[in-house]
């Protein structure tokens, strides 16, 4: 039985992180620094072996609520509330864009897209499998490996020709 | 107990330590991100009704602020030094 | 017990002694945010839900006027190295 | 162990950790670091306002400790700006 459930947030997490990285990547982020924080962390990657853009990537992250907060957030309240909490979520995070001082709309676009994966696959995977999925996705990022996973994410930048 | 609570608080623990041991200024940011991740998934699972929906958005909104001045701190400290 | 107040009360005791340990502080101003994290997840698992949103308004509040300060700090200690015992003073 | 106990240990373990390290701890000479370390102290005492359910307190120390720290901040700056030699 519980390997059902294994299965389930497997698969969740892949649509997550097939979600937010193909958005983020969209809206150019790996690029250039949006804001002065994210600056120096690409550097302190660049100088650990990985690739720059990458290090844009991961620093944006940190430094502004992008497409990955928006994931997370919106599957929240519709975990809790349905449909209707996800457009409150998209709401909300764009008032925290503005906040940080960050042009652009990824978060907001991140957060309707999953509303819409939710409400199509409601009958198969529940949405409290997706909360676990979308933590798993940025464990794979931000904590597991800093070099192979910069260069992971430089690779996917040069294929959609964002950077260089 | 259930599976995704007990999956969330694995990688929640593994974050905590990694946070501890590490020596870079920089990788300690990564890592406390993705600890906040952990922290806002479980007060939605643990409060199971729309307010712990919104003090789930307000305090992740409001941790990416704090690191986003700490990250521009550790860029103009370079400097001076 | 529950998942959350096991792990809140992990951050709040590793928190606590890195702010001791470490003796650069932006280290410990990064681990003072550790410690911030264990005490909100305590108070929500108390169902004060009111009081965690008071608190994590206040959390990045105090992290600017910390940040500010050291930046402040460190830029008067240079200046009064710099220029503080080579002034030519009329008792020399 | 009930859960107000366990609260209330982590908070008695906060204040002691605070006050050794803010007595002794490592390079405590610098006024600024023996500053931070006395966040330790505040912490732990809002756990214990918590255990014994005193909420308007823990509302109120919370939001004051802010405008505390500004206070100390400001006052250390000064001293260090106005001291003589």
């Amino acid at each position: 039985m519980e390997i059902v459930e294994i299965i389930k947030v497997v698969v969740a997490g892949i649509i997550c992180w097939l979600n937010f990285v193909l958005i983020d990547t969209y809206f150019g982020l790996p690029e250039k620094p949006g804001v002065l924080g994210a600056k120096t962390i690409g550097e302190k990657i660049r100088d650990i072996g990985g690739n720059i853009h990458g290090g844009y990537f991961m620093g944006n992250i940190v430094c502004s609520p992008d497409a990955s907060a928006g994931t997370l957030l919106a599957s929240i309240m519709s975990y809790l509330m349905g449909v209707e909490g996800g457009i409150i979520a998209a709401l909300l995070v764009w008032i925290g864009n503005r906040l940080c001082a960050d042009p652009g709309y990824a978060g907001t676009i991140g957060a309707l897209t999953i509303t819409a994966i939710i409400y199509l696959l409601s009958p198969i995977i529940e949405a409290k499998y997706f909360i676990a999925g979308m933590v798993l996705a940025i464990f794979t990022i931000q904590g597991f490996e800093h070099k192979y996973a910069s260069i992971l994410l430089g690779k996917i930048a040069k294929k959609m020709n964002r950077g260089e | 107990m259930d599976i995704v609570e007990i999956i969330i608080g694995v990688i929640a623990l593994l974050m905590a330590i990694r946070i501890f041991l590490t020596r870079s200024r920089a990788r300690k940011l990564l890592y406390l991100c993705c600890l906040s991740f952990c922290i806002s998934a479980l007060i939605a699972l643990y409060v199971d009704s729309p307010m712990g929906g919104i003090v789930a958005i307000t305090y992740f909104v409001c941790s990416t602020l704090s690191s986003n001045a700490i990250a521009y701190t550790i860029e103009q400290a370079k400097d001076i030094e | 017990m529950e998942v959350l107040p096991l792990i809140s009360g992990i951050c709040c005791i590793l928190g606590g002694i890195g702010v001791i340990l470490h003796t650069n502080p932006i280290n410990k101003i990064i681990m003072f945010a550790l410690l911030e994290v264990g005490m909100i997840g305590l108070i929500v698992s108390s169902y004060y839900l009111d009081i965690a949103i008071i608190s994590s308004l206040c959390e990045p509040i105090c992290t600017i006027i910390l940040l500010l300060g050291y930046l402040k700090y460190i830029t008067t200690i240079k200046k009064k190295k710099k220029y503080g015992r080579d002034l030519p003073v009329l008792s020399k | 162990m009930e859960f107000i106990e366990y609260i209330l240990y982590i908070g008695y373990l906060l204040l002691i950790i605070g006050i050794f390290g803010t007595v002794i701890g490592p390079k405590v000479d610098n006024p600024f670091i023996r500053m931070m370390n006395v966040e330790v102290l505040t912490v732990g005492v809002s756990l214990i306002f918590l255990a014994y359910d005193e909420a308007l307190a823990l509302m109120t120390f919370i939001s004051v400790n802010a405008v505390l720290s500004l206070i100390l901040v400001r006052a250390i700056i000064l001293n260090t700006e106005y001291d003589e030699e």
